[in-house]
């Protein structure tokens, strides 16, 4: 999957990222949004809340509680995908909340909730790693009060190489996957899942060069909540 | 999606809502028959067979076709199937919960599928692959975005839009008895087109928001084919409405279904 | 569908109904109750309530929640039907409840909830329709405040002809069905639904029509709570 | 169904229902082992191939059979199958529930489920087009209109008269292996009766209502054959019974379920 | 399946208990738990409660609430069971239940919850009475106030014969089952159920024998707990 | 299993914890890299075809084999199927419900699925009877009885060792075309061990027990083949991470796996 000149088979280098795109505040009724652009992925993100926990017995005296629901349209995938959510869905769900959870200042807000919820309308390798950026704009944009951004992307193994970002068809036919989501300023990982074959020395190849591709997500990110917020008079 | 209303603030509303359609107007300027500006974009979701994302005022709408294969119903042997499915994203609305789909929702799954069947848009005869074995299987997504009233025909533009665009992997029998695979476009006969009105009072409203909605007396959604006959229908609404009300909502809608139909085409014709 | 002297299978005009049978106070456990026989549809309806909510957070301070179950028996059907609720029967019983919503005078019940619950025992052509009619008995029945009653009958196009009250089989070989239920004495259209085509000319023949069924069907309804409640001393 | 007793009211009737037993008597004026009047009256829906509705006093049930071909079990490929399923209907009480078949319902689709399948009323054998592969299935579906007690001998009275009654279409193979279609009764064997007891204090009492169920120690249900052997049986109720009380059930359900028996076959032989 | 020498196919006698172990304690987190071994049955009962009822609007002025849930391991049987609970499941958490409720002064529980857990690891024939048997057991682990303790044990009836105690084979091939429970104490039956063809006398002879088999069992529970609280020092 | 923590307690809880951890000593006297006692019994289950008991300290799991015949995926013909199923039993905790698996036990099923599947420990490619129609489906459903911290670790014990006993009736075929049954050893290829830590502050804690996980950092659970090579991650707890602590713990892992498979070895030797 790698030629001998080290190009990939879409044509990107071991360290490139697919093209991203996002853009902030894109559901109205929603108190934040954003969707991205990840390579083929299309996904979006909002954000309801903080807002009064119902039912009440659910609510925590000292700080938030934060749902998410992760789901993929019918029609995002190769085969359609029946509508109810699979152990998959719920799976990253949970694993998207707790990035979250490590970001928000739950205590500001306590007794209520904050809703999160991710829809992909098309899916391609990486869509949890698009999906944590895309749910991070999405607080932002919903003034929820947080330590830092967060910012996901994935590495992984092909052809014996660790390589950056991962598209669809390198995740299945490679030999590993590591989704990372990470906060750049805390410099702190927030979602870290793999499977596949690491030596210990690959392991921290893969995770710097996560943390690499990371800060240049966090590049992409901040322009569109600046370009959302301030507008972007110079580059129009 | 059961709200809670307080009757007098829901009341007050009401009543400066009539004072200004005794004038005909909306408290969004518009006049009684006028739509909201329509946007429709086809092919936004490469991995489908067909999709559009459409968007009626603030109210948006996004549809998936996939074509697969499937087993035909025992008794339509000699048909394709087609499934409709619509979902209100929890997102959509501060009012919905995440779960399968509510009675609203089936209601808008059931109304859109009953349009597109009932103007017989889909040739369904023509996507048997083998008679009572083997058949094609249409699937409409249809995920609600953002709400504002009138999911119902935005729901059912993203639909229409999204299988006038369909492609799809056909196999084609050769003479030797073998498969050929060949790709072809969905088979369409029509472009059906939905009306939603509601009345308040005397007056009837053409697009409602969900403001308007909510104080809403009854509501009807029309189907029209390209002949402008009428192909389905669905009230709404939990109070009665007269004949001679009906009678002019079908006139205003037929005339509405025609507008929109142009768009529609515009829009396919330029993808 | 329609023979040369205007007569279709079952024996009927153009304009009439099939044989109709109410009889109310079959359920002796309910607040009110009726049971339907319209052409081979056999169908009970009955209502407990107003009674208190509960939960209590779905009541309304001014006026009763109605819910409404229409339900088919297993045994109702040609091929079984099992026993969970389908989206047709959700559709059903959604288009149900808002013709009682418009009959009711919910704003007498401030926090209750009244509950209708219609099975269907055997099921033919307008099974809705006849299904209204029996609910609007069961009502009356269980003395709730209501405007008008409320009746119901279908009409249809089968040959090219509009036709009143569509048996099972012209519904499903007809080109058209059209349930319509009415309040006669506010002169008023409380559900309505239709498939098929029709040209603006039909539809509005088809809508004169079912208003003359739906005063035929009110006669009925009449005599069968007037038998309940007064008894008929000069017919018996 | 868990219902909230007020523990005084409970313990007042109870205390005046025993006074009552002691003199032999009831509160609606039967002798303890009298049944309520039974009303039966099968072939009321066409539709199905076999019904029967049932009242014992004001407990209404009715039961609908279809029969429909199937995969029979890899166990028993020699075997057509039985499936009996009751559901409460949310009208017949004011405190049923729409919804799934709760634990009560269950109980009675599995009790009148065994006593049809342990008196072999049903020749499952008799039921298989293709051993292995293809056979004719059963369905007994019950639903219980209106509850006043003794819901279990209603039930199975419907669900026993229904398949009585029931015809089908059968596939008999033909000398050229084809099939003829010919229209037959469901073959039966015998006629099983179910009877229910209950008991409060040292007192049985046969067919309780729903009033004296409230107040019950013990429930007995017991089901016999033609010969008048045992063939299921049911304990319910939250309190123990002591083997003498026991044995006299049996003795007098046993006298019961001959009565019971005549009544059906007459009913039957009129039908 | 009985030979000639009256030897059935396990080796027992008509009226022999398969081998019985049980363990008390056996679950820490629980108020009180129990594991048997009853032939080849392998089953954990285990207790949480009296404790607050929740949702509160459950609980009852006067009295507990039991609650329980017979549940088999997806390896507990021949062929793999799916985890969801059949309806076979669902009967059986009600009569175990009900016999559990004859046995426990729910009457000291005012407003309380008993929640009681049954897992089968794995299963043979009898396993509702090795279950209550487990129970009662565990009830008693946890202190809770009852009546009388509650043994189970099944007869049956193969090759024309009343026996005790049916294995999985017996079960299948036999020509009826009869699992019954029983306070030895009260003398009192609280769980019957049966299915097969018995005489009247048959029957009688049946319990009898049930009764008789009961006696055993409680002499092994009894053990079992003195051994669990009081240790044996003689006999080890 | 949302828990509702006092604020304030579980604040002087951690405190405590925090002041012990920096004499590198926890509340059970363990050394920070210590398991707790582990404890396992195979061939516990002799109806399944594979099974294990499995303690680590309070935490107890019990996890039983089935291997049967199924469909393979559509594009994985010629493979078997393996399932992995964890349910938390009602009696582990007080603060488990009856109902479906909820997101933590998914979570715990699917994290050891991944370590299973990804360090290839079953040969799965070996168990196709016939490819693309019948395979062997290996369903491993994990059973937690008790509750006390690192539920992933004694749930991930037990399967293993229960595959690794695991036996089954293989179709043989013969040369005749017909199949012969012979009962066969699972085919596996290596020991899999996944090891669990916490991060409470700077201090890494490994086999952390309930109390220990109330007030954790992160959690992190690393699977490792026999080589030592990583072959499946994950991250838990809603505190982020460091590179240096994660590259600590990936280090201590490595070296604890070993330990782990050691004593899985000796058990199955014992077998």
């Amino acid at each position: 999957m790698i030629d001998e000149n080290g190009i990939r088979l879409d044509g990107r280098r071991w360290d490139e990222l697919r093209p991203i795109r996002i853009e902030v505040g894109v559901i109205k009724n929603a108190d934040g949004s954003a969707y991205i652009e990840f390579g083929k992925n299309k996904i979006i993100a909002a954000v309801y809340g903080p807002r009064e926990a119902h039912p009440k017995h659910i609510a925590l005296p000292d700080r938030a509680i934060v749902r998410c629901r992760y789901h993929m349209a019918p029609f995002s995938t190769e085969e359609r995908k029946p509508p109810q959510p699979t152990r998959r869905e719920i799976e990253i769900s949970l694993v998207l909340r707790r990035a979250m959870e490590s970001a928000i200042f739950l205590e500001e807000y306590p007794r209520s909730i904050i809703d999160v919820y991710v829809e992909v309308l098309q899916s391609d390798g990486g869509s949890r790693c698009a999906s944590i950026t895309a749910v991070s704009a999405a607080l932002a944009d919903s003034g929820i009060s947080m330590r830092d951004l967060i910012v996901g992307c994935a590495v992984g193994k092909i052809d014996g190489q660790i390589v950056l970002d991962l598209s669809d068809y390198e995740d299945k036919e490679g030999e590993g996957d590591m989704p990372v989501a990470y906060m750049p300023n805390l410099d702190k990982i927030v979602l870290l899942q793999f499977d596949g074959i690491f030596t210990e020395e690959e392991f921290k190849k893969a995770i710097d060069l996560a943390i690499l591709g990371n800060k240049r997500v966090y590049e992409i990110l901040k322009k569109a909540l600046i370009e959302k917020y301030f507008g972007t008079v110079e580059e129009k | 999606m059961s709200i809670k209303k307080s009757p007098i603030i829901e009341n007050l509303r009401k009543m400066q809502m009539i004072e200004l359609l005794s004038k005909e107007r909306r408290l969004d300027g518009r006049s009684l028959t006028d739509f909201r500006p329509i946007n429709i974009k086809v092919g936004v979701i490469q991995k489908s067979n067909g999709s559009a994302e459409v968007s009626v005022g603030n109210t948006k709408a996004v549809a998936g076709v996939k074509i697969e294969t499937g087993t035909p119903f025992p008794d339509t042997p000699d048909q394709g199937l087609l499934v409709v499915n619509a979902e209100f994203l929890p997102f959509s609305s501060a009012l919905i919960e995440p779960g399968p789909p509510d009675e609203d929702a089936i209601e808008v799954s059931r109304v859109v599928d009953r349009g597109i069947r009932e103007s017989q848009m889909i040739d369904l005869k023509s996507l048997v692959i083998e008679p009572g074995k083997l058949v094609y299987c249409v699937f409409v997504d249809i995920s609600i975005l953002n709400m504002d009233g009138n999911i119902f025909d935005a729901a059912f533009l993203a639909a229409v839009s999204a299988l006038l665009t369909t492609t799809f992997d056909k196999k084609i029998a050769k003479e030797d008895g073998s498969f050929e695979v060949q790709k072809c476009r969905l088979p369409t006969r029509c472009i059906p087109i939905s009306i939603t009105s509601i009345t308040i009072g005397d007056a009837i409203l053409v697009d409602p928001t969900e403001e308007e909605e909510s104080v809403q007396d009854s509501r009807l959604t029309l189907t029209f084919n390209d002949q402008g006959f009428l192909c389905a229908g669905q009230k709404g609404g939990s109070t009665g409405i007269s004949k001679e009300q009906l009678f002019k909502i079908v006139e205003i809608s037929k005339a509405k279904a025609e507008e929109l139909r142009s768009l529609v085409k515009k829009v396919i014709e330029n993808a």
